[in-house]
């Protein structure tokens, strides 16, 4: 990898590798235990999203190649409701354990059926520890990277406001959206920042100009969450010469203005699910994986780190290892 | 065209009908309602095609029967329906006929080739409002200028005076008269035999066949003429009531200050057993009178009452229920579904909260059927089965059966041959001297003086009369060509009686 | 509060609403002639895509729009073929073609860029060629409805299809050209979003668009200037949503995004049966039933 | 009284000269209500079931250009329904608001009537009755008296939503067609800022109503079908009876043939258009309420699954009939059980599975359309 050399890490290689479809590996991998678990995740949107949908199937895939389970199955674009309780149940009835919810809106779903297959562990995307009997919940730590990218971000710009732009206002996204802010008050204490609600998780256009009209009131410095915002922030940031942050996966290839992006390491959160059941548990937990424990990879984009003033790649190295050995917590504000 | 026949389903509309129309000439069709003259004109203006036989158009036969080349031969056919496109103007309309290039005309030129074509044919037509803003008259002339404007050669008329007043009828004919004259051909569809004398060239057609080909109009009389078009002797008109009402009868049907549309503060009272009949050219206010009348709008203002109680408007259960009885002008669009069966349509204004099953539904309905003579193949038939003489009779026999205090009788033998009209009168005459208040709109003179105790003639919304028997009929056809209009205005008092 | 009244405002709202008002000026040439067109939405979409994958291959936005009309007039072809010859229901046609060009363009799209590829940005241009562009378009459209013949006679076959049918003209065939117009136009308008100041291309990408189109073209009355100017003052209404997010007025943005549909309901209400709407839309014609 | 605003708007100014016979249809839809009346049951039956078969022909191919044996797919798709163990039940659960919806749009269109805001009104519905039943105070009712009251609200709701578009089309002749789309767009907004705002659970982390849990619908039959199919159920006869025994049936059929002889002897047509609507909206905000209470357990932001729109196609296929409505919509939920089953099974791209069920919906439009212009040219 040339570009992920900051983190203390195994395996990069993942990251943007395209060659991870499931079938042919299936048959390659190394022969799993036959009692290996088999796992099985559903979606509420397309898996080729470059990001969120991305993560989950590259963590399964990399499991399976890994020879953690047996097998998995993902299946996506299932709505919240009726039919993600459908395929849940399908799933648990023929055995897959872990069953992966991947959308903070699949709650009451994996709750409702979880209730009946009490042996099976099931996970949903939700974020805040929400966990109740087999039914756990898993950790979107994205706040500690954004706050890395907040300070790389500060280091690259000679000034300007933070721009933090979501679909709808949820704490995830504010909460990124805060600790870049954050991140860049190290370099800059008197940066402001704005964040807006483009109103849809689709609709780049839209999103983009949002982000140009934070543009407008001084934003140098984007950060996005979810598909289209992010495509807007990243392309708003290109139009006026920015710094633009990839989202849950690598997003160096948008364009110029991306400084950094940061992976989400969810084989990392899979595998303790994995583990559990592995070990026979049925009792689900708070799937936590943060920063510090290889939940994340913060890459800084081909190039960029030249735009980036030494004094804030310093902070960055010093502000990830403190991340690293617990000595610093980056702050979660999930509230506007 | 040569031996042409044409079949919709089992009805066969022409059967080897030859015909022809020469240059300077005019050629009158006529014919009873469905015996098949529209189709006739219909196929020679390529809107529809022979199942056998053969149309030639200038010595060049049609394979192609597409309105598009038969027009571009000099064919034009008025139609008997209008076709003008109703949000474009005049100049509009006459564009899209005709267009003179890709591009359209600038609005002033245009209009100028409105203006030269009505100097040139003296048919007056106003230029600059959408034709759906236009009076019938003046839409009729516009589609008269609109064929004439494409220098046809032949050009068929289909019922072109139907809407017009005498009057514009006659000035239309002269029109015609001078076209040929120019050397073209023309064709002239009527059911008014006047007219007919105005012509050079006569064919009778009778049920799809001919009846007289293509004679010259001299050797006919109209007795001739009319007993070729139906195939009896009767000359076609109602038979005269024996007795008429004189006394003044108790008032059942009043109309006070009613105004909607062109009706202007119209009343009228009509007694218990009285026939009353509203004589008029259509489109002088008849069918704002009818809508009034029968509930299907508001008046702008003034009452429809029947025996003191006034007609809600939009409630026609309640007009039936106070006595109403209403034979609309036209069947097909406010008097029967065509759809649903004949049961369904007897019920229609009765219908109970909860109706009875269909076979009793069926069986509810034969004896109504039976009485009114509907000739059909039972309750169950779809009542676009029927023929218009029978889907009439439907009408009247749910209209009557009820035993009205009163009834609007709105055209009520139009599309009727003779004997089915007759009958429709006799049952009428019937149901007034059973002591039912009837008015009766209509459109034939003969058939008003045939059995009206009294009659009013509506022009321009207003009523001018009453005339009583025994008739003028030159006054009350005067009155209608608006001759009384024009009088009462002239004399400021306002004096519209009879002469 | 500045920031709000600024040419920047603008400029977003006039971007916002070139996809837009392309769409609407497509819809108003396919409605005039009497076709409704449901399946703009999908048509704008299936543009978006050609657009997108043309001018990747070629490197060139121009010929993306071309790629993106074509393929509209392509949908818009398949369309008229079913509608209008085979005479299907117009309502349910359009829904359903909608339906099937998110599933096919997404299908498309996904069967080009496999799962981690990231779909490339194009080359893209800037937003005054295709203000150009969309007053060329509104200019035409409004020439076409006013001074052609052509354009009087789709009006006549969305008015009186049997009037101008006994004219002799081909009333399935101009019907044919008109929606053929109008899903090239929408293609355009979705080609022109993403090879516009966007440059890119995601799983549907035109988010509602299309019927946002479809409501201003009965905004607009079927006329195309009110049309293309309905589409920038939403887009003006957009633009102005996103910038007053910072301040304190506390609109719902759901207001925002109903905004359109609302206001075509008013003027469905206030210009009452002065609308205009083209008597014979939705009906299917066969000579001689009328 | 009212009457001077409910009359038709072309009543009475501009008779046609002619009358015209018979009255201008919408041939495709005439073909199709024609065909429920009388003439063969067989061909409303064929047609369908032949063009479906014809989309999942092109489908398959489409399958295998992705590698997989098309008939291994189609044979999970029959087992997804038939074999596995809920396979009935889901289907039901799906049917229940195609069904709902459904014969609400056949009632209208046999009026020709064309809403189709039935998405629209299920998502207000689904609003109003959970606002009810989430009200603070409430949730001491009993359940029977709390799901009682949350489905009438939802009734209401929906009446509403379709009551508007009535007015607005017999006061100002505003297109039905256009006005139902836009406030099925309205609908939409309204229900994202409700979970967002409005009803908002506070508790919640997600955009969320509160849990409908105390007004949730039972099942029945002890199976893992809710209460809502059993309406879906009882509705279709009560529909067919209507249909075939009330007035107001008689009306709305009245209504479809021909207006003016509707106005003219029976009842005022707006009145009739506006109740068909009314009946139509109430029946979709039944079936949204029926879907958050029976299968959610709260109302979200993803409550808008396309019901709406689905429903106007199993409504067409079923033949404007309520039986044909119950046939077809089983059927449609059936192939999306189905098809889900087997996209999981064979892990399809999901696009490719809606692009195969968009197939069948065109494709069967168009059989139809093939077969009425045959029984024309013959
Ligand atoms: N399109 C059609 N489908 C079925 N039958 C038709 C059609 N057109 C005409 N007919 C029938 O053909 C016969 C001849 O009709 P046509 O319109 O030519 O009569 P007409 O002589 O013009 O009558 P009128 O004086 O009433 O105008 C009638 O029985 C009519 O019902
Ligand atoms: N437009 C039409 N479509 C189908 N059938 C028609 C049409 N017009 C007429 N018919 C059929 O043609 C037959 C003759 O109709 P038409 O109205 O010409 O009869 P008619 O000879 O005038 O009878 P009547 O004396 O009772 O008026 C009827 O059986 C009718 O069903
Ligand atoms: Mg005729
Ligand atoms: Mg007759």
């Amino acid at each position: 990898g040339d570009d992920g050399d900051d983190t203390a890490d195994t395996a990069p290689a993942t990251t943007a590798a395209p060659e991870t479809t499931a079938a042919p590996e299936t048959t390659a991998a190394p022969e799993p235990a036959a009692e290996a678990p088999k796992m099985a995740i559903i979606y509420s949107a397309e898996w080729n999203d470059g990001s969120w949908g991305e993560a989950a199937f590259d963590g399964g895939n990399k499991l399976l190649a890994d020879g953690t389970i047996s097998d998995v199955v993902m299946v996506e674009n299932v709505p919240p409701g009726a039919e993600a309780e459908r395929a849940l149940r399908d799933f648990a009835e023929q055995g897959y354990n872990p069953i992966v919810a991947h959308s903070f809106n699949y709650g009451d779903n994996v709750k409702t059926v979880g209730a009946e297959f009490p042996d099976t562990i099931f996970a949903y995307a939700g974020g805040f520890g929400d966990v109740a009997g087999n039914v756990g919940d898993y950790d979107q730590p994205f706040y500690e990277a954004s706050y890395l990218s907040g300070i790389l971000g500060a280091g690259a710009t000679d000034g300007g406001n933070v721009a933090g732009a979501g679909g709808f206002e949820i704490p995830v996204c504010v909460g990124m959206y805060h600790a870049y802010l954050a991140g860049a008050r190290e370099l800059r204490p008197e940066t402001e920042g704005s964040f807006v609600a483009v109103g849809d998780w689709i609709d780049v256009q839209l999103a983009k100009e949002a982000a140009l009209s934070q543009a407008d009131a001084g934003a140098t410095m984007f950060v996005g969450c979810g598909q289209g915002p992010t495509f807007g922030q990243i392309e708003a940031a290109n139009d006026i010469g920015g710094v633009s942050t990839g989202y849950v996966g690598d997003m160096a290839a948008l364009g110029e203005s991306v400084l950094s992006s940061f992976v989400w390491r969810l084989d990392r959160v899979f595998e303790q699910m994995v583990a559990d059941v592995a070990a026979g548990q049925t009792e689900a937990r708070y799937y936590s994986v943060p920063l510090a424990n290889g939940g994340m990879d913060v890459l800084i984009s081909p190039g960029g780190e030249a735009k980036i003033s030494q004094e804030a790649l310093d902070l960055f190295d010093q502000r990830l290892s403190e991340i690293q050995d617990g000595s610093f917590a980056v702050p979660f504000v999930g509230e506007n | 065209m040569r031996s042409v026949s044409r079949r919709f389903g089992e009805t066969v509309a022409l059967d080897g009908v030859d015909f022809e129309a020469r240059p300077g000439e005019i050629h009158a069709l006529l014919g009873a309602n469905g015996a098949g003259k529209t189709t006739l004109m219909r196929i020679l203006a390529g809107l529809d095609r022979p199942d056998t036989g053969t149309v030639e158009v200038f010595g060049q036969r049609i394979e192609n029967f597409e309105p598009g080349p038969i027009r571009a031969l000099g064919v034009a056919l008025v139609q008997q329906h209008f076709t003008l496109v109703p949000t474009l103007t005049a100049s509009e309309n006459l564009v899209l006929a005709r267009p003179e290039g890709a591009l359209l005309p600038p609005g002033r030129t245009a209009g100028v080739r409105v203006q030269k074509l009505v100097e040139q044919f003296g048919l007056e037509v106003r230029d600059g409002v959408p034709a759906s803003q236009l009076s019938v008259g003046e839409r009729q002339r516009l589609e008269i200028l609109r064929a004439l404007d494409a220098d046809a050669k032949i050009l068929l008329l289909d019922e072109p005076t139907a809407v017009l007043t005498d009057v514009e009828a006659e000035r239309l004919l002269g029109v015609a008269r001078a076209l040929a004259d120019q050397g073209r051909a023309l064709v002239v569809i009527t059911h008014r035999l006047a007219e007919v004398e105005a012509c050079d060239r006569v064919t009778v057609l009778r049920e799809g066949i001919e009846a007289i080909s293509d004679g010259a109009v001299d050797g006919y009389t109209r007795a001739d003429l009319a007993s070729a078009m139906i195939g009896t002797d009767t000359s076609g008109t109602i038979t005269a009531r024996t007795s008429r009402r004189t006394q003044a009868a108790p008032v059942c049907l009043r109309v006070r200050d009613v105004s909607l549309g062109r009706v202007s503060s119209l009343s009228l009272d009509v007694g218990e057993g009285e026939i009353v009949g509203i004589a008029g050219v259509d489109g002088n206010g008849q069918s704002e009178l009818e809508a009034a009348l029968s509930g299907r709008s508001a008046a702008e203002s003034g009452e429809v009452s029947i025996s003191g109680e006034p007609i809600a408007p939009g409630d026609p259960r309640s007009r039936r229920g106070q006595g109403l009885a209403y034979i609309p002008s036209d069947r097909y669009s406010w008097g029967l579904i065509g759809p649903m069966d004949l049961a369904d349509n007897l019920e229609l204004g009765r219908v109970l909260p909860i109706r009875p099953n269909r076979p009793a539904r069926h069986k509810a309905a034969r004896p109504s059927l039976d009485h009114w003579d509907v000739r059909t193949a039972g309750p169950h038939a779809r009542t676009s089965s029927l023929s218009g003489g029978n889907a009439q009779k439907l009408v009247l026999a749910r209209e009557l059966d009820e035993h009205p205090s009163a009834v609007l009788a709105c055209y009520p033998t139009r599309g009727l041959d003779p004997e089915a009209a007759d009958t429709v009168a006799t049952r009428l005459v019937a149901a007034a001297e059973a002591g039912c208040a009837v008015l009766w709109i209509g459109a034939e003179l003969d058939e008003l003086l045939a059995v009206s105790d009294r009659i009013e003639v509506l022009y321009d919304g207003t009523l001018f009369g009453p005339y009583l028997p025994p008739f003028d009929r030159a006054a009350i056809g005067l009155a209608m060509a608006g001759d009384a209009a024009d009088r009462a205005r002239s004399a400021t008092g306002g004096e519209a009686g009879p002469p | 509060m500045d920031t709000l009244f600024s040419i920047a405002t603008v400029e977003a709202g006039i971007r916002l609403g070139l996809p837009v008002a392309l769409a609407a000026l497509g819809a108003i040439i396919n409605e005039r002639s009497g076709v409704l067109n449901l399946g703009l939405e999908g048509m704008m979409l299936s543009g978006a895509l050609g657009g997108y994958i043309v001018n990747d291959a070629t490197g060139s936005p121009w010929i993306g729009l071309l790629a993106g009309l074509l393929v509209g007039a392509l949908t818009g072809g398949v369309f008229a073929g079913l509608v209008v010859t085979f005479r299907t229901s117009q309502v349910v046609t359009g829904i359903a073609f909608t339906i099937v060009a998110i599933a096919a363009t997404t299908y498309l799209f996904q069967l080009r860029w496999d799962i981690g590829e990231l779909p490339p940005r194009v080359e893209r241009l800037g937003m005054w060629p295709l203000v150009a562009l969309t007053l060329v378009c509104v200019a035409g459209v409004w020439f076409l409805f006013r001074r052609t013949t052509l354009g009087l006679t789709i009006s006549a076959v969305g008015e009186s299809p049997e009037s101008a049918d006994a004219l002799g003209y081909n009333v399935v065939l101009i019907r044919w050209m008109a929606t053929i117009a109008g899903g090239a136009l929408a293609g355009l308008g979705g080609a022109v979003l993403v090879n516009g100041p966007l440059g890119l291309f995601i799983e549907e990408v035109t988010a509602g668009r299309g019927w946002v189109a479809l409501a201003l073209v009965v905004f607009a009355g079927w006329r195309p200037v009110p049309a293309v100017a309905g589409a920038f003052l939403f887009g003006l209404c957009d633009a102005a949503q996103l910038r007053l997010q910072g301040t304190a007025t506390e609109v719902p943005y759901e207001v925002f995004l109903a905004l359109p549909y609302v206001v075509t309901l008013i003027a469905l209400v206030v210009r009452a049966r002065r609308s205009h709407t083209p008597a014979a839309l939705g009906d299917p014609y066969v000579r001689g039933a009328a | 009284m009212t009457s001077s605003e409910t009359r038709q708007p072309t009543s009475g100014t501009t008779p046609s000269p002619e009358s015209t016979w018979p009255p201008k249809l919408d041939g495709w839809l005439d073909a199709v209500a024609r065909r429920a009346t009388a003439e063969g049951i067989l061909s409303s039956i064929l047609v369908p079931v032949v063009s479906a078969l014809a989309a999942l022909l092109v489908g398959g191919v489409l399958i295998a250009i992705d590698g997989v044996n098309p008939l291994s797919v189609y044979h999970a798709i029959l087992q997804g329904v038939f074999t596995k163990s809920r396979g009935f039940s889901y289907t039901a659960t799906v049917a229940t608001p195609l069904v709902l919806i459904g014969v609400g749009y056949a009632l209208a269109y046999r009026a020709r009537v064309f809403t189709i805001g039935g998405e629209g009104q299920y998502l207000v519905g689904a609003v109003a009755g959970t606002a009810v039943v989430t009200a603070g105070g409430i949730g001491d009712l009993p359940r029977v008296v709390l799901i009682v009251i949350g489905l009438g609200a939802a009734i209401v709701a929906g009446a509403l939503w379709g009551g508007l578009a009535g007015v607005l089309a017999n006061r100002f002749g505003a297109s039905i067609v256009i006005s139902t789309l836009m406030l099925s767009f309205i609908g939409d907004s309204l229900l994202q800022w409700a979970v967002r705002d409005g009803i908002r659970d506070p508790e919640s982390y997600n955009a969320n109503s509160r849990p409908i849990t105390a007004a949730a619908l039972p099942s029945f039959f002890g199976q893992k079908t809710h209460l809502g199919f059993l309406f879906a159920l009882v509705l279709v006869p009560i529909a067919w009876w209507l249909i075939r025994r009330h007035r107001w049936g008689f009306r709305i059929d009245a209504l479809g043939h021909n207006p003016g002889t509707l106005d003219a002897n029976e009842f005022s047509s707006a009145r009739v258009t506006l109740s068909v609507l009314v009946v139509a909206g109430g029946l979709a905000g039944l079936a949204g309420m029926v879907e958050t209470t029976g299968v959610n357990i709260r109302l979200g932001q993803e409550a808008s699954v396309g019901y709406g729109w689905d429903a106007i196609i199993v409504a067409l296929i079923g033949r404007l009939h309520p039986v044909g409505v119950l046939i077809a919509g089983l059927g449609m939920a059936g192939l999306t059980i189905g098809f889900e089953s087997a996209q999981r099974q064979f892990e399809l791209p999901s696009s490719l599975v809606s692009l195969i069920t968009a197939f069948v919906i065109i494709f069967v439009v168009w059989g139809d359309a093939i077969a009425a212009r045959w029984k024309e040219t013959r």
